[in-house]
């Protein structure tokens, strides 16, 4: 197989299968929310409601694409292509096992950092193109929440780079065959919950869900939006999410390696995951919304000092056991 | 329900009979949903997105058909906050004077294929306070109405009835590519 | 779009930091239809212009073409979330005047569907709340969810004891139109102590839920003076720190003869409110279960068997009787003049007033406190437009 | 203070009141002029701080009545105001200064009545949208009025 066919064909496979299981994950999410709200969720479309990702894909499909007549237009067409494509790039430098991956690159979280900063640009474009109050105030809170948890976020991930020594995905996933850095001693469990606090934040996921917070801003910034260009950020937000999940899967649940064969180690990278992203919609149906304000306060004065002490302690115990420690 | 009864004796063949199973007699004419449509038409019927549009008594009926014990979400529908994300307005509750501007508004603000369902007696005819002088005498004064809920307030059960009925109704639908005529006389 | 006048709206966006917002009638975090203009500079909102109206159903005109007989049913529509004690209001109103007497065990009967609505509307009152803050797809929908589950069990009594879910013809002038039907006391005891305990689990869920506690505490404070000026009532008052419970303070039907705690809190903010309407829940609860203990025998109504419309005649007179709603002060003030409709009816919607306390105290919140301040105000739009 | 102590103050101030109605609960019946008057004495004398609600009543030919109702909390006394402006007058010095729930009350009658609260800082038309004609509560206005298009 010639080395560029390759090329071609594995990014292809890596963003139908990550369609795919968006698709597929808006519906856990349905069903995973109704029963912790003791009701049903999706259940006539289909065997047990499997075929409503579909329908709703189809329906949306075949709305008809409305135009806000003040809207500028290029920049409210181009908003959910640019908030798309970020969201489906970071899957690029992801190992799903040791061999298969789109590009394994040496600097591969740095890779995963850049372009998921990139996503806030789209949304921007989004919340102004569409020349509405709602969405403009929307996007103004966006942009100071995504930014100032964006910086959290890069020092949380930082911390299994440090113990694993380097800022290719799959050495750290293999650094962590005999244990896990959520298992690390102390360093580990507050790692983690730094990094799932600032993936829920960077998300706009509630509890920190101000974006489209339906009681003020009706639906954020993407009021404006019907149709397909909806149906696109919906696809862009969750795969954001499910980016997130499997780099917190990968940094701190140890990618790929659980009992049993080998050729069994894309599917437990799957279910950690899976793990991690209910783990983010459980906080997310459990608690109320809280206030920009509060937000903001909570990133500059307690996690990002927080997260900057974390790393400058594992910097110091990874030294101290470099040159034979206890 | 809607289907046209075929007279006795009338000589067709069995390809055109499993053909009339897609021909349906509506009012002005007849319709035959074509496969395509029958798909197309089954992804819009099972995932049928209502605005909330609660306006009074009835708005309550509709939040407890939307709560857990009645659940509509099983049928596929989420209830979206904008009217740009839904194709369906449940008008829940008496329509005012003052109120009528913004109903129209944001039925105009959804985009098409789009349906109305007018629950309550208020919606559909003014109910307890037709006589009032500030009341509009039902939402199809307003905006075009598919399905009629009766009941003040009519109970989850005869709710989620109204919708069933707007499911088949919408699988018999057919893109005709005319807009809804905005001013076109309704009684 | 009809708009308030534009002289005293602010000047739009042009230039000036000030955003004129509008906080539509058609708006998921309104209890109904209201519109809040707001003036925002950044986050904080600088001036408010309610507008209501949406729902004004002319019901005081459409009370002096109804009779004695027939109003009722449409009284349950002011205030649709506690049907009960809306129409509570209007038939001890006339029965005042025409000097009516209401057998005890109908005084009973009507204490215990008072008390009950109670429980209901304050269930819908905290589900509603919490979507609000937490948004239909969010953390609050959880909540709401739960409180309308526990809302189905008393509107399966409701159903089973009159026959409607929501809107009930249950009072009428000389007493109470239906009697308990066999064991429905059972399923009664079972239900109050079902929703006792699901009660204590919203606490644990809420209480000490530090984004909760953020989102209430020292928001929307309501100082004594200003709740007195303005007239609020009910658990906005008792917030504020005044004890005053009509209940308690100008008994009606024998609810003298009720062991119950009127819950005051000092601090005036939406975390007073949320904590007096919480203790409401049990004392409610423990009212009807005394009930329940002590329903005496006898006829339901003074006046059973109300055959023609035009029977209900009363004298030359006038009154205004006011009880203690969900929401607060509901009162009617009836002018009769003899025949079979009264003269004039004005409805004191308690929501009415307590919404005209808003564009006092919420200069000064964020867009997310209007939200939080909205819900625990809780107006019902029927009660406030008329 | 009791209601009866009200009573003798409010006799004693205000000659030209009449003070009738049971108990607990008084009715006094004050001439337009004193209107403003009667109201600031039963906030800071009788203690009646707590402003319940404002309306009107269209007596026909015999012209409009003001009814303003004022409890006092702490001594559970209350006391309604009346007024008649006289037939065919619809006038009236507005509360709203003394009373900020007077507000939207007032706001409310001048819409259903028609009557002019003079002092009121911005009497517009509250419930009705702003360009309806007519004062609806009148007894000369029918129910059912036609409004088109939409009735």
């Amino acid at each position: 197989m010639p080395e560029s066919l390759t090329l071609l064909i594995a990014p292809f496979v890596v963003l139908n299968a990550v369609i795919g299981i968006v698709t597929y994950v808006t519906l856990l999410e349905r069903k995973f929310a109704a029963r912790m709200q003791s009701r049903i969720g999706p259940y006539r479309v289909g065997p047990h409601g499997l075929l409503q990702p579909i329908a709703d894909a189809l329906k949306l499909m075949m709305k008809e694409d409305i135009v806000p007549a003040a809207a500028d237009r290029p920049v409210y067409n181009l908003a959910p292509i640019v908030f798309l494509l970020p969201c489906m790039f970071i899957f690029a430098t992801i190992p799903f096992a040791p061999g298969l991956g789109v590009a394994d690159l040496n600097i591969g979280i740095l890779f995963f950092f850049a372009i998921s900063g990139m996503e806030i640009v789209g949304l921007f474009m989004a919340g102004w193109g569409s020349n509405n109050k709602y969405a403009l105030l929307s996007a103004m809170r966006a942009v100071n929440q995504v930014i100032s948890y964006d910086l959290p976020f890069i020092f949380a991930a930082l911390t299994p780079v440090l113990l694993a020594g380097s800022l290719r995905l799959s050495d750290i996933a293999a650094a962590q065959d005999g244990l896990w850095f959520v298992f690390y001693p102390v360093i580990g469990q507050l790692a983690f919950i730094a990094f799932v606090l600032s993936t829920v934040a960077a998300e706009n996921r509630a509890p920190f869900d101000i974006l489209e917070a339906e009681s003020e801003l009706v639906a954020g910034f993407r009021v404006e939006y019907s149709g397909m260009k909806f149906a696109l950020i919906q696809l862009g937000e969750y795969a954001h999410i499910l980016g997130s999940s499997f780099l917190g899967a990968l940094l701190f649940l140890g990618a790929w390696s659980g009992p049993g064969p080998e050729w069994l180690g894309p599917g437990w990278f799957l279910l950690k995951a899976m793990f991690m992203f209910l783990l983010v919609t459980w906080i997310r149906w459990s608690f109320v919304r809280i206030r920009v304000d509060q937000i903001l306060a909570l990133s500059w004065k307690a996690l990002l000092p927080a997260t900057l002490l974390l790393l400058l302690a594992t910097a110091v115990v990874v030294v101290w056991r470099a040159n034979g420690g206890a | 329900m809607l289907h046209q009864k075929r007279p006795e004796g009338d000589k067709h063949s069995k390809l055109f009979e499993s053909v009339t199973e897609g021909i349906h007699s509506f009012p002005g004419g007849f319709v035959v949903t074509t496969a395509a449509d029958a798909f197309l038409n089954w992804a819009r019927k099972s995932s049928v997105w209502p605005v909330t549009f609660g306006l009074a008594c009835c708005a309550i009926e509709m939040m407890a058909t939307f709560a857990s014990r009645f659940d509509v979400e099983r049928l596929g529908m989420v209830p979206w906050a904008s009217p740009r994300h839904s194709d369906l307005m449940i008008v829940s509750g008496t329509v005012t004077i003052k109120m009528a501007p913004m109903l129209t508004r944001i039925y105009d603000q959804m985009p098409d294929p789009k349906w109305a369902v007018s629950m309550g007696s208020c919606a559909n005819s003014g109910g307890p306070f037709r006589h009032g002088y500030h009341v509009v005498k039902g939402v199809d004064r307003v905006i075009p109405v598919d399905v009629y809920v009766p009941g003040c307030p009519p109970p989850p059960e005869s709710l989620l009835n109204g919708l069933l009925l707007l499911q088949e109704q919408i699988a018999h639908f057919k893109r005709t590519g005319r807009r809804a005529d905005p001013n076109a006389k309704v009684d | 779009m009809t708009t308030a006048s534009p002289a005293r709206l602010e000047v739009d966006y042009a230039g000036s930091e000030r955003l004129t917002m509008n906080m539509g009638p058609q708006h998921p975090s309104a209890h109904g239809v209201f519109r809040a203009v707001l003036t925002l500079e950044g986050e904080t909102v600088v001036g408010v212009d309610a507008v209501i109206g949406y729902l004004h159903r002319c019901h005081e005109k459409l009370a002096e073409t109804l009779t004695y007989a027939q109003y009722p049913s449409i009284a349950s529509k002011t205030d649709y979330v506690a049907a009960m004690t809306s129409e509570f209001a209007y038939v001890r109103a006339a029965e005042t005047i025409g000097k009516i007497e209401v057998p005890k065990r109908a005084q009973y009967l009507r204490v215990m569907a008072a008390e009950l609505q109670r429980v209901a509307s304050h269930l819908l009152w905290l589900g509603t709340w919490c979507m609000d803050m937490g948004g239909a797809l969010g953390g609050g929908a959880t909540i709401f969810l739960y409180c309308i589950r526990e809302r189905e069990l008393i509107l399966d009594l409701f159903e089973s004891l009159v026959g409607a879910r929501l809107l009930y013809g249950f009072y009428q002038v000389g007493g109470v139109r239906y009697d308990l039907p066999a064991g429905w006391t059972a399923t009664c005891r079972e239900t109050v102590d079902l929703i006792d305990r699901r009660i204590g689990e919203y606490e644990s869920m809420l209480d000490d839920n530090p984004f909760f506690m953020a989102r209430c505490q020292g928001v929307g404070v309501i100082s004594r003076e200003l709740a007195e000026d303005v007239g609020i009532s009910g658990p906005l008052l008792r917030g504020s720190g005044v004890a005053w419970d009509l209940r308690r303070a100008d008994p009606y039907s024998s609810y003298e003869d009720f062991q119950f705690l009127v819950p005051v809190e000092s601090s005036g903010d939406c975390f007073a409110r949320y904590g007096v309407r919480m203790v409401e829940f049990r004392e409610s609860l423990k009212i009807v279960r005394q009930v329940l203990d002590g329903l005496p025998e006898g006829p339901v109504s003074s006046r059973p068997g109300l055959k023609s419309v035009a029977q209900t005649r009363i004298p030359k007179g006038e009154a205004y009787a006011r009880i203690e709603g969900p929401r607060g002060e509901v009162g009617c003030y009836l002018t009769a003049d003899g025949s079979a409709k009264p003269y004039r009816m004005k409805w004191r919607g308690a929501s009415f007033s307590n919404l005209s306390v808003l564009p006092h105290i919420i200069p000064g919140h964020k867009v997310a406190d209007v939200v939080a301040i909205m819900g625990s105000v809780d107006p019902v739009f029927g009660e406030v437009d008329r | 203070m009791t209601s009866d102590q009200a009573r003798t103050l409010i006799g004693a101030r205000f000659s030209s009141a009449q003070i009738d109605g049971p108990g607990g609960a008084l009715v006094v019946t004050v001439p337009l002029d004193q209107w403003a008057a009667f109201a600031q004495f039963a906030k800071d004398d009788l203690g009646c701080r707590y402003f319940s609600f404002l309306t009107a009543i269209d007596w026909k030919e015999l012209g409009l009545e003001v009814v303003v109702r004022l409890d006092n909390l702490d001594d559970n006394m209350s006391v309604t105001m009346k007024t008649r402006p006289g037939p065919g007058v619809s006038l009236c010095p507005s509360l709203t200064p003394l009373y900020r729930g007077a507000n939207w009350m007032e706001r409310e009658c001048y819409e259903m009545f028609g009557i002019q609260f003079e002092g009121h800082p911005d009497l517009r038309r509250l419930l009705l949208p702003d360009d309806w004609q007519g004062y609806p509560l009148l007894k000369s206005y029918a129910v059912d009025t036609p409004y088109p298009p939409y009735r």
